[in-house]
């Protein structure tokens, strides 16, 4: 059951990417709509099963060579929430982009085109496919897949500037897979199988290559330094893609098959805990300053989105150190992130389709123009800083309450802590900031000037909104 | 009905009214009544909470799970913390009342929002004085700085929202260093549960580190100078009786917590950190006062002096620590009964005071006392009100504000009698500058009173004031008779305070009211009696009018109003006291002190920093593009060009390839 | 005179003859010398035919009799004779040159044979020598003429030592084999002189410094 | 029908269509209609009758016919397919492509029978190229395959057609001389130490005989193969011809000779090294194709990023595919084999399925150069996404199929301890994405020009793109049993041995056992806590 529902959550998109582009362009939105609900619902009632069924973490082998298994099922507690997560927010932003790829929109009118979708959909089939895969090869298999979704959706306006940046993610993200190649060969050179529940009985060399491998290929993937630099570029995509793409998708690409790897593992060598947690610091600290010259909204949570992930990178790592506590905190902001992220950029989107801009300077007195979205920007704004009761927070605090405790035995660890706290709070000044200037007020002349927020985007806001506020609950109790 | 229920009632009480506001955002009128209906109930609520435990002096706990598997939400209703929630729902309950009238003028700028973050505010201040997480507490610390944030910036106008990002800021750095205090906790204990730290018995480095966090962190919201720069700032800004809440109550969150942390969790193991408290209180007290001193604004003025009660209060805090470290369980309880007995008076002056200000504000449209005047017979229940409340904070007996301060000094009287160099020594100072701090707040609060309700109006506003709605006078009036009450019962408030402070130094209760009197434990050190000092202070002016009434009968009757003598000459406007004026020979006085609050204010080198790094960060963002993406793309592309050379079009050297590469292998084949 | 050492000898004829072929200056002449070429190298099938005792060399023969000497030539006199292109004439080697590279290419042949050890042929390497000798050299006709009329006659050159070679060791080969070899050649050759005359009437040049329009 | 029959009719159908579309332009009007029924018939029957042969082998042993001189074993069968199907697809494209020359003048009737009559003479040649047992004839049929082609180069008889078409047949012919000369001395050297000296000509003998031959005579023959038929097989530095040819000859043609000429050569190549593997061991050939397949890679990659003319960019990607399976092969083992094997497969598809792409482009727009060529997506939008499709799938993006067969020879490579060879290659492979990927952005995408009519071609040029498309899919994602087979049969007799890697994919709907098994499992899993709850 549980694998038949799986299997339509990661097949459904597909077939309706294929039925989206062949069908009317008129009806592209609706199948898009359609289909993604279906997989939401497919993968709600997997998560229902599997909660019936106790939350006792299954394997299912699917396609196989003789007794080396190209691909499976993982049925856990982490892979149906973090299912979850991509299945429902893709769903969300179609229904938002439904509404946002209008004529109406200020910033780029025009109807979405059936290929729009039908990437949308084939993104959200590959992460599914992601998330429940059980072997390496499944991963890099639905890891290029979103790679070759993500060059399509960022070049989707087709501007030269676009289009470039489409190539850059696309190769950057792909030099970034070479690592995950080389886990996957090297994995099923030295046991003969690809799944992941082998990794654990490398030798150390393997562990120690494997574990890189899969490293270097989340850092890609999550932008992580040095392979960051397609991320701020790739906001020229539309801004429910770049939404999808940087809070629920693609980047946490990377840290899911990261986090994967170590729980497979179990006994990672400590040197990939220390590359992994300098370079999460590194970055951390490296997204914050970028933060500060930024004028348009989405390159600010471009780079919001880099040091967010240097957080899970930075929990993932730890856990390496022996920390289940560091796991489910990565695991869950993970989760959260993706909510609270994802809220976000569909707020920048929807500035750009009302006021037809996103420049923060122009922005000014939203929440007496436009309260839902001055309320959802500072929701958005308070979850991504870390402040109560909004999610960012709890998984937060989880990691720095694990990296705290790490300490006590690395002492290296506390002054890296240290720093990642003060950033921490030094992003929620900068947020906290731009929140006092861009929401109250009197509203600027492209405020005031603004046209109605459309339903769906409200809907999917609202959603969002409550989501943002409950998501870590929903985490934390479904982590156990 | 037991105290933990009507606690949660209380919460849910607050938070239910301030979801419907939110609901009932068409119809502001419906939503004002219900929040501030809602409120009084879930203050009283709170009260019945409180009420058992602070009479009986019996806590209670309950384990109530949670998701997180790393801390679970436990509730712990001790005496320190009834004593908490009994001075927020006191204060919360009064507010309520008075914003039913009070936030009419924010009808149509969101009040619905407004009541909906008042609630909320209150609502985590509630809570978070019973939990008994590290996590939890942080969780509803963090929420009362947001929903308060939102209050600072309501008026939306730019010195609100900048002044919201100052206090917000310094409140969440505050926190993160109080994360951290916790955490070390965590690490030492394996648990985020309060009562797993109270287990803990820490090496004094590691104590001592904990504690700086904590006190750093917890002073911040509680306003110690250096770290008040956010106070008078936020607390103007906000709606009045948000003001009230915030400088009466929240402020004591950060007493409470140095309280929790120093004393409740680590147990006060070394002196010197009461010394530590006890200096920032001394330095905040005179600061403060001298600050407020400067004051033309209103709210300022009494934000100035909520940073100088803050101070009293924490040197008594300091006092009770030095007590418990050096093991002198009396002088212990002296102090923190001298500290937790300013705490609620403060809440329940300055509450007052900032409703009055905020009355004004009602009817002037004005918060600078240059503007107002001569309000006291436009206004007089609010003059009246303010007047208590006046001399309440200056300490004037019998008022409650003299008893705490009394207590204070009793208490660091007692703390230079014995003990360390150190603690001889730092008594006496500490008495001075209570002592100059006292002097000051009266003459600080005579101008207070003085320019506003005073005198001849300075402004068309102050002319046409009149008396506030009844909801505001009632609710200041309640206040005012609270006061009253706190100065007059002293004997009976006393000893259960006393209660709440020996259970917190884990000794037996200390004897400090007998009949109408109290003393510092020792009825010889010292006594007074408030009852005896009110009715002596009564007894004297009506003695006097009686007596003048008697025998002067007619001559009162003759009594005529004319323009006050100004050696002959006309009055004119600028003979008049203004604000400036007023204050002016002390500020003369303390020239240096004022000019030091510019000279260290960190924020011009903040800006200058923060200016560099954004130029640093302008530079370094394209530099990834420029210096590592462009070159790979370019020696691809120039390789590229160069492998093209291969391809240059003549087939005769195509074949020689073949060949080349027939010739080359063929040498491999060979060799 | 044994057949061997005959063979050998026919074989360093081939060297000459292909050198002519390569210095004339017409088409025609050059077809006219190819026929001869080809006819010494029927010969050398004969020859080796008598030495081995191989029937499948007189079959051989004959095929290289029709399609070599008769075929082929006349198929190029008579397609290429008309096309003349004096801008394409010329080498990058000059004569003396070139023989000095056709001496060079045969004693590294011969060097390189040295280390062949196949019974068979032991006493045959000369002629074998000869036979790679042979087609380097049409190699090096096709590398170093400007004209593309050469270049066809360069890959006769190549072909016919190929087919010596062919017949010094695999002449117990099934003579269907040597028909499509045969053929081929011939078709190649048809093909290249019609795609020859193609070019010069659509390009109106033979000069091979003319096709490199195609780079990169 | 016997083994025999079938063979014949394969290899003669083709041929008599040829002749007869040849005869068919002294036909007058109706000239069109019969060479393109000839030619409808001849690649129909090769289609299904190179896929019968195909199962045919899978299902029993390999077909020998014409007293030896034809042989398909599995290794032959996956070839023979090959030529089949994309032969077929490239086809039916080519009706829809030349009747669009033809009308819009770029050719005339007597050009279009010419090309049907070349077409399927091209396609015997290579029929015979893969079927032939025969080592002089597979030589033979190498070469005739350029002859056969050749005039499909120049077909439009421009300058650089013609160029192109010289250079070609040239290269080609002096490269594949070289081809001769090993198999002359392979053939030789079989027939000097083999006591019956007559079947030293046929490979499946020779190659019983393997250990017996002279060692420094094979490393001999196997440089002189692997250059010969490796000129042909377009690997660097012989490939020169090919960017020309291909991107001169009309689109079918370039996809005939990108993805099954290329492959024909191969075929011979791994002929060869499958004996001389036998003969000295694996190690000599080995090296030999991993210098050759790294160095193609290499090359072809950045010419790839530079290069601004659609089909030259793709040709030098057959370039790079072809130098990824020798560097495959090279790799050798189990997994390496199956891996080229495999690779030679996909690229075949998606190479035909890009070239014909190409094609529509060409046509719509006049111009192969990617700065001209724009907004493909708003002028033809299936042709835009086909293209697209193709692209990303050439590049080694899943779901399709070059994807799978790339990982597994980076797979093949770490397995044999080649790390940093193969990251380099995974390096070069990015570079060539980038090209790919950068051609597709540049063509498919922006404003489409003014002066383009929008419109597809037609359903014959849509047709067979889709149909690959499908089946690349099909390949990436869930490789049909029999391919699976084949290949791994195939992968045996390059081995040499008679263990061949196990390739029994187990997919959930073709094992109903296993499933249900697993849903037991899950069922019962299922029900445990609500057991232990009652």
């Amino acid at each position: 059951m549980m694998q038949t529902l799986a299997l339509a959550t990661i097949l459904l998109p597909f077939v309706g990417a294929a039925l989206t582009l062949l069908a009317p362009k008129t009806a592209a939105k609706w199948l898009g709509q359609l289909f993604a609900l279906a997989a939401t619902i497919s993968v709600a009632t997997l998560g229902y099963q599997f909660h019936l069924a106790g939350q006792m973490p299954s394997t299912v082998d699917l396609i196989k060579i003789g007794d080396t298994t190209l691909f499976g099922l993982t049925f856990d507690s982490i892979s149906t929430l973090i299912g979850f997560a991509v299945v429902f927010l893709g769903l969300l932003v179609c229904v938002y982009s439904s509404a946002y790829l209008s004529e109406g929109n200020r910033e780029h009118p025009h109807e979405g085109r059936p290929r729009y979708y039908a990437y949308l959909l084939v993104f959200i089939g590959a992460m599914a496919g992601l998330v429940f895969s059980s072997t390496l090869v499944g991963q890099l298999f639905f890891f290029e897949i979103t790679g070759a979704c993500s060059w399509g959706l960022i070049g989707y306006y087709e501007k030269p500037k676009g289009l470039r940046a489409a190539i850059k993610a696309l190769l950057i993200t792909h030099i970034g897979s070479i690592g995950l190649y080389v886990a996957a060969a090297w994995l099923f050179s030295a046991t003969g199988t690809f799944s992941l529940s082998s990794m654990a009985g490398l030798d150390e060399t393997g562990k120690l290559v494997v574990m890189f491998g899969i490293l270097f290929a989340a850092w890609g993937k999550s932008a992580q330094l040095p392979l960051h630099a397609w991320l701020p570029e790739a906001m020229e995509a539309p801004t429910p893609i770049s939404a999808y793409l940087h809070a629920a998708s693609m980047v946490k690409v990377g840290v899911y098959i990261f986090a994967r790897g170590i729980i497979s593992m179990g006994n990672v060598p400590h040197i990939v805990g220390t590359v992994g947690v300098i370079m999460a610091i590194i970055t951390l600290l490296y997204g914050f300053a970028m933060y500060l010259p930024q004028k348009d909204l989405k390159r600010l949570l471009a780079y919001s989105t880099i040091t967010q992930l240097s957080y899970i990178f930075l929990a993932l790592s730890l856990s390496i150190f022996g920390s289940e506590l560091a796991l489910k905190g990565g695991i869950a902001h993970i989760f959260n992130h993706a909510f609270a992220k994802s809220l976000f950029f569909l707020v920048a989107g929807a500035f750009s389709y009302t006021c037809g801009t996103r420049l923060l300077p122009s922005l000014r007195g939203v929440i007496s123009r436009l309260p839902l979205l001055g309320v959802s920007f500072c929701v958005a704004a308070m979850a991504i800083a870390g402040v109560p009761p909004f999610n960012g927070f709890f998984s937060k605090y989880a990691i720095f309450a694990a990296g705290f405790n790490l300490s006590h035995q690395f002492i290296l660890l506390l002054p890296l802590m240290i720093l990642a706290l003060t950033e921490s709070v030094a992003s929620f000044a900068w947020f906290l900031n731009w929140f006092g200037k861009v929401v109250p007020g009197k509203p600027s002349a492209e405020v005031a000037a603004a046209q109605p927020v459309p339903l769906p985007i409200k809907l999917v806001l609202v959603v969002l909104i409550i989501m943002t506020l409950c998501s870590s609950f929903i985490a934390a109790s479904w982590l156990g | 009905m037991n105290s933990l229920e009507l606690l949660l009632l209380s919460v849910l009480l607050y938070m239910g009214s301030a979801l419907l506001s939110l609901l009932c955002s068409r119809v502001e009128r419906t939503a004002i009544n219900l929040c501030g209906i809602g409120g009084m109930a879930a203050g009283v609520a709170g009260l019945a909470a409180s009420l058992p435990v602070l009479l009986s002096g019996h806590g209670m706990s309950a384990n109530l799970g949670g998701p997180f598997a790393f801390a679970e939400f436990t509730v712990r209703l001790d005496p320190l913390a009834a004593f908490m929630v009994f001075v927020i729902s006191l204060l919360a309950t009064i507010t309520s009342l008075y914003s039913l009238s009070y936030v009419r003028e924010y009808e149509g700028r969101g009040a619905w929002a407004m009541g909906f973050f008042m609630n909320t505010f209150i609502a985590a201040m509630v809570a978070l004085m019973v939990v008994d997480n590290a996590f939890y507490f942080l969780v509803f610390f963090e929420m009362m700085s947001l929903a308060s944030y939102f209050l600072v910036v309501f008026d939306q106008h730019d010195e609100a929202v900048s002044a919201g990002f100052l206090y917000f800021l310094i409140a969440h750095a505050g926190s993160v260093l109080i994360m951290g205090a916790f955490f070390i906790l965590y690490t030492c204990s394996g648990s985020m549960a309060f009562e797993s730290f109270r287990q803990l018995h820490l090496s004094a480095p590691l104590a001592s580190i904990v504690f700086l966090l904590a006190f750093f962190g917890f002073g911040a919201k509680a306003g110690i100078i250096p770290l008040h720069s956010w106070l008078p700032r936020a607390h103007p800004a906000a709606p009045s009786h948000g003001s009230a809440l915030m400088s009466g109550v929240m402020v004591k969150v950060g007493v409470f917590g140095i309280i929790k942390v120093g004393i409740d969790l680590l147990g006060a193991t070394s002196a010197w950190w009461g010394l530590v408290v006890l200096g920032f209180g001394a330095i905040s007290a005179v600061l403060g006062v001298l600050y407020a001193l400067a004051e033309k604004d209103a709210k300022r003025l009494l934000a100035y002096s909520s940073v100088e009660n803050v101070g009293i209060i924490l040197m008594g805090v300091g006092v009770g620590m030095i007590g418990i470290a050096t093991g002198r369980p009396a002088l212990g309880i002296l102090g923190l009964l001298g500290a937790l007995y300013h705490l609620i008076n403060h809440a329940v002056f300055k509450g007052l005071l900032f409703l009055g200000a905020g009355s004004i504000l009602f009817r002037t449209h004005t918060k600078d006392m240059e503007k107002l005047g001569g309000l006291g017979r436009l206004m007089p229940y609010t003059a009246a009100a303010c007047l208590v409340g006046a001399m309440a904070i200056s300490a004037l007996p019998p008022l409650n504000g003299f008893v705490s301060e009394w207590f204070t000094y009793q208490s660091l009287f007692s703390m230079s009698l014995d003990g360390g160099f150190a603690f001889r020594l730092a008594g006496p100072v500490a008495v001075v500058m209570l002592a100059i701090t006292g002097a000051l707040a009266a003459m600080c609060f005579v101008k207070f009173y003085g320019l506003i309700f005073s005198g001849k109006a300075r402004s068309e506003h102050a002319a046409h004031a009149h008396e506030a709605p009844a909801a505001m006078t009632w609710a200041m009036g309640l206040l005012a008779l609270i006061a009253i009450a706190l100065g007059l019962c002293a004997p009976l408030v006393a000893p259960i305070i006393t209660r709440i402070a020996s259970s917190l130094v884990g000794h037996g209760a200390l004897a400090v009211a007998q009949g109408t009197v109290v003393f510092p434990g020792d009825p010889a050190q010292a006594t007074l009696s408030t009852p005896l000092i009110a009715i002596l202070l009564l007894a004297a002016p009506i003695l006097a009018i009686l007596i003048i009434g008697v025998f002067k009968g007619e001559r009162l009757g003759r009594r005529h109003g004319g323009p006050a003598w100004a050696c002959g000459y006309e009055q004119e406007d600028r003979m008049r006291v203004s604000a400036d004026g007023f204050s002016k020979p002390v500020s003369h006085m303390f020239d240096a002190l004022f000019r030091l609050r510019s000279a260290l204010d960190p924020a011009p080198c903040l800006h200058a920093s923060l200016q560099r790094v954004i130029a640093g960060a302008t530079r370094v963002e394209p530099m990834w593009e420029d210096k590592v993406i462009s070159p790979i793309v370019r020696v691809v592309q120039w390789i590229g060009t160069k492998v093209q050379w291969l391809q240059h079009g003549d087939f005769r050297i195509y074949c020689l390839y073949v060949v080349a590469a027939l010739v080359v292998f063929l040498m491999i084949a060979v060799a | 005179m044994t057949g061997t050492l005959i063979v050998n000898n026919l074989a360093g004829l081939l060297i000459v003859t292909s050198l002519m072929v390569i210095g004339a200056k017409r088409p025609t002449s050059s077809a006219l010398l190819y026929a001869l070429q080809s006819l010494v190298l029927v010969a050398i099938f004969l020859a080796l035919a008598v030495t081995k005792q191989a029937e499948e060399l007189y079959l051989w023969s004959i095929t290289s009799l029709v399609t070599k000497v008769v075929l082929v030539p006349y198929v190029m006199y008579r397609a290429l004779g008309s096309l003349r292109d004096p801008e394409a004439d010329g080498s990058i080697l000059s004569m003396p040159w070139m023989m000095l590279a056709a001496a060079i290419t045969v004693l590294a042949s011969f060097l390189v044979l040295d280390s062949v050890r196949l019974p068979a042929i032991t006493d045959l390497k000369p002629a074998l020598g000869v036979s790679l000798a042979h087609f380097f050299l049409g190699l090096l006709c096709i590398v170093t003429q400007r004209n593309i009329l050469k270049q066809i006659f360069g890959y006769c050159l190549m072909e016919n030592g190929a087919h010596l070679t062919l017949a010094l060791m695999a002449y117990k080969a099934p003579e269907l084999v040597e028909i499509g070899i045969a053929t081929d050649s011939i078709f190649a050759v048809v093909i290249m002189t019609l795609i020859a005359r193609k070019i010069h009437r659509t390009l109106n040049t033979l000069n091979v410094n003319q096709l490199t329009a195609l780079k990169g | 029908m016997t083994s025999s029959e079938l063979l014949v009719t394969l290899l003669s159908v083709p041929l008599a269509c040829s002749l007869f579309a040849f005869a068919t332009r002294w036909a007058g009007d109706a000239a069109r209609q019969l060479a393109t029924a000839a030619h409808l018939f001849s690649i129909v029957v090769v289609g299904g009758l190179a896929l019968l042969a195909a199962s045919k082998v899978l299902l029993g042993t390999p077909l020998i016919a014409g007293n030896h001189w034809l042989y398909i074993d599995s290794l032959g069968a996956i070839f023979l397919g090959l030529v089949g199907v994309v032969g077929c697809l490239t086809g039916v494209y080519s009706i829809g492509y030349m009747s669009h020359e033809l009308e819009h003048g770029e050719i005339d009737t007597a050009t279009l029978c010419n090309y049907y009559g070349f077409f399927n003479l091209f396609l015997f040649t290579m029929l015979l190229a893969v079927t032939a047992n025969n080592l002089i004839m597979m030589w033979v049929a190498v070469e005739a395959t350029t002859l056969g082609s050749t005039f499909l180069v120049g077909l439009y008889g421009q300058r650089s057609s013609l160029e192109a078409a010289w250079k070609y047949i040239i290269i080609c012919t002096v490269g594949v001389a070289f081809g001769l000369y090993g198999t002359v001395l392979i053939y030789s050297n079989a027939a000097s130490v083999m006591s019956q000296p007559e079947g030293a000509i046929f490979w499946t003998v020779v190659l019983e005989n393997a250990k017996s031959l002279d060692p420094t005579l094979v490393h001999l023959s196997f440089v002189f193969a692997l250059i010969g038929f490796g000129t042909k097989a377009g690997l660097f530095p012989m490939h020169a011809w090919l960017p020309d040819a291909h991107s001169e000859a009309p689109s079918p043609t370039s996809a005939l000779l990108s993805a099954v000429l290329l492959n024909c050569a191969l075929l011979i190549i791994i002929r060869y090294y499958i004996l001389v593997s036998k003969a000295i061991g694996p190690a000599f050939p080995q090296t030999l194709l991993m210098v050759l397949g790294i160095l193609s890679i290499a090359v072809a990659a950045f010419f790839i990023i530079v290069q601004r003319d659609m089909k030259r960019l793709l040709a030098y990607s057959s370039v790079e595919n072809m130098g990824l399976i020798a560097l495959s092969l090279g790799i050798g083992g189990p997994l390496g084999v199956l891996a080229a094997l495999f690779h030679t497969i996909n690229h075949s598809l998606a190479k035909a399925l890009l070239f014909c792409g190409s094609g529509n482009i060409l046509i719509k727009y006049g111009t192969r150069d990617l700065d001209a060529v724009k907004g493909v997506l708003k002028v033809a939008p299936i042709t835009g996404i086909l293209i697209t499709a193709g692209a990303l799938a050439l590049g080694g993006l899943p779901p399709f199929n070059v994807f799978v067969s790339e990982f597994f020879v980076i797979t093949a490579g770490i397995k044999a301890g080649h790390p940093v060879l193969m990251i380099i290659c995974l390096l070069l492979l990015t570079v060539v994405l980038a090209g790919l990927v950068r051609m597709v952005a540049s063509t498919v995408f922006g404003p489409s020009p003014e002066a383009v009519q929008k419109g597809e071609l037609g359903a014959l040029t849509l047709l067979p793109m889709a149909v690959l498309l499908v089946l690349m899919l099909v390949m990436g994602t869930c490789v049909p049993q029999s391919v699976r087979q084949l290949v791994a049969h195939a992968t045996s007799v390059v081995l040499n041995s008679d263990e061949q890697p196990d390739t029994q994919m187990a997919l959930p709907w073709q094992s109903p056992e296993q499933g249900k098994k697993d849903e037991k499992a899950e069922v019962s899993a299922a029900s445990a806590p609500v057991a232990a709850g009652i």
